[in-house]
């Protein structure tokens, strides 16, 4: 399992290499990266800065984590996320899932990202045309997180 | 107890992080909720629409009834949009 | 669409950076690896080696990928995948799809490597210590492949 | 017709590809299977159960009922193992 938030750009060839490397049991490795757009449902941006909870959001991300591991047999996992500064084309967060049989792989990479949306403290402030814009949580996220179960943390609001 | 402010909850209350003497009543995160509220108009803002807000208190994700004590560092955020 | 047929090895990051560069409306790209396992549903494999069809191969390979575009709003798809001579830990192939959204890239991604392995004519030959041995086609691929709809191409067989 | 044989296919036939002069009567993959079945013991086997080699005319899928012509490529391979 490997968390890791940071302000610089990764380096998804070699990160892949590295939770793979000497695991001969791994049939199947799914990750996604998710990339800053260049238009958002609110219009154009020229940048956006990721703001999060330092100490919470690695807590948060080791918890996704481990929740992944005990729904599916997983040889490793890995969570990558940026803050900071970031324009169009920039990656945000990468996240991988590694297995014997491909579809655990896949199920456990697609958990892992739709839980971060929902569970992880970040973020986004856009940076538009018409000044600083901070991004309203999606029904459409919540929704994805709710295909894999309660999720244990954020769904209780303060109502 | 510390408190902590993210995102326009930071905003609007004008700091990101205060030690605050919390007094005796307040035990769980409604009461101090309200209690914050009633320190200033920025705060009365940042809280006016509970429902918009979310709580840790220390670095887990916390409700209305959750305690909180002396020592424990709360904050404040809007819903997550990371990812 | 990319679709490249070798024997060398590749760089997932390199590959993930050429069909992304500047194209400012993919939100999300997913992708997977498949790598040769030392043990296998018939035993412990020293190496295989992967035989291919050249000429067809790549049809059915881009075949599949325009498959995908016909189904799901994508910016840009990859399909590679080698043969000849690998050993554990080597990587066989290598699907990504990118899409503004998330959902896209996953099932696109995860329909090109269930099809590439029902239509795509690559044949696995395993080097066991009990000599060379065909691996047989899985009625779980079949099953995956059919999640999807029907395939156009290799249902139909002889009988 | 150009004929091309792939993995235990190609084995128990003992080549990769040959270029047959098919007589007229066969006009599709099931008259060439049966064609090529007579042949010798090689081809007999390779063709022994049928419901386990697939078919490909001119590099697309084929049936027993696809046509076959003069100038073709047809291929004769076990299901895909790839990916």
């Amino acid at each position: 399992m490997v968390v890791r938030v940071q302000t610089a750009p990764f380096d998804a060839g070699k990160e892949l290499a590295l939770i793979t490397e000497g695991n001969f049991n791994i049939g199947g490795v799914c990750s996604f990266i998710g990339l800053v757009r260049d238009i958002t449902p609110s219009g154009k941006i020229n940048a956006m800065t990721l703001e999060h909870y330092p100490g919470m959001t690695e807590k948060a991300l080791q918890k996704i984590e481990c929740e992944a591991h005990d729904r599916w047999p997983l040889e490793s996992t890995l969570i990558l996320h940026r803050y900071g500064k970031l324009y169009p084309g920039d990656q945000i967060v990468f996240v991988a899932a590694t297995s014997s049989h491909r579809h655990a792989a896949f199920e456990a990479c697609h958990f892992l990202i739709d839980w971060l949306k929902t569970q992880a403290p970040f973020w986004k402030l856009e940076d538009s045309p018409s000044g600083g814009r901070w991004v309203e949580a999606r029904a459409r996220d919540d929704k994805a997180a709710e295909r894999w179960g309660h999720g244990p943390n954020q769904k209780p609001n303060l109502t | 107890m510390r408190l902590l402010y993210f995102a326009w909850v930071r905003e609007k209350i004008g700091m990101s992080r205060e030690d605050a003497n919390v007094p005796d009543g307040v035990s769980n995160v409604g009461d101090l909720i309200d209690w914050l509220s009633g320190r200033g108009r920025e705060y009365e803002e940042a809280f006016a629409n509970k429902a918009s807000v979310r709580v840790a208190v220390n670095q887990e994700y916390a409700k209305m009834d959750t305690p909180v004590k002396l020592n424990d560092e709360v904050a404040f955020f809007p819903p997550v949009t990371g990812g």
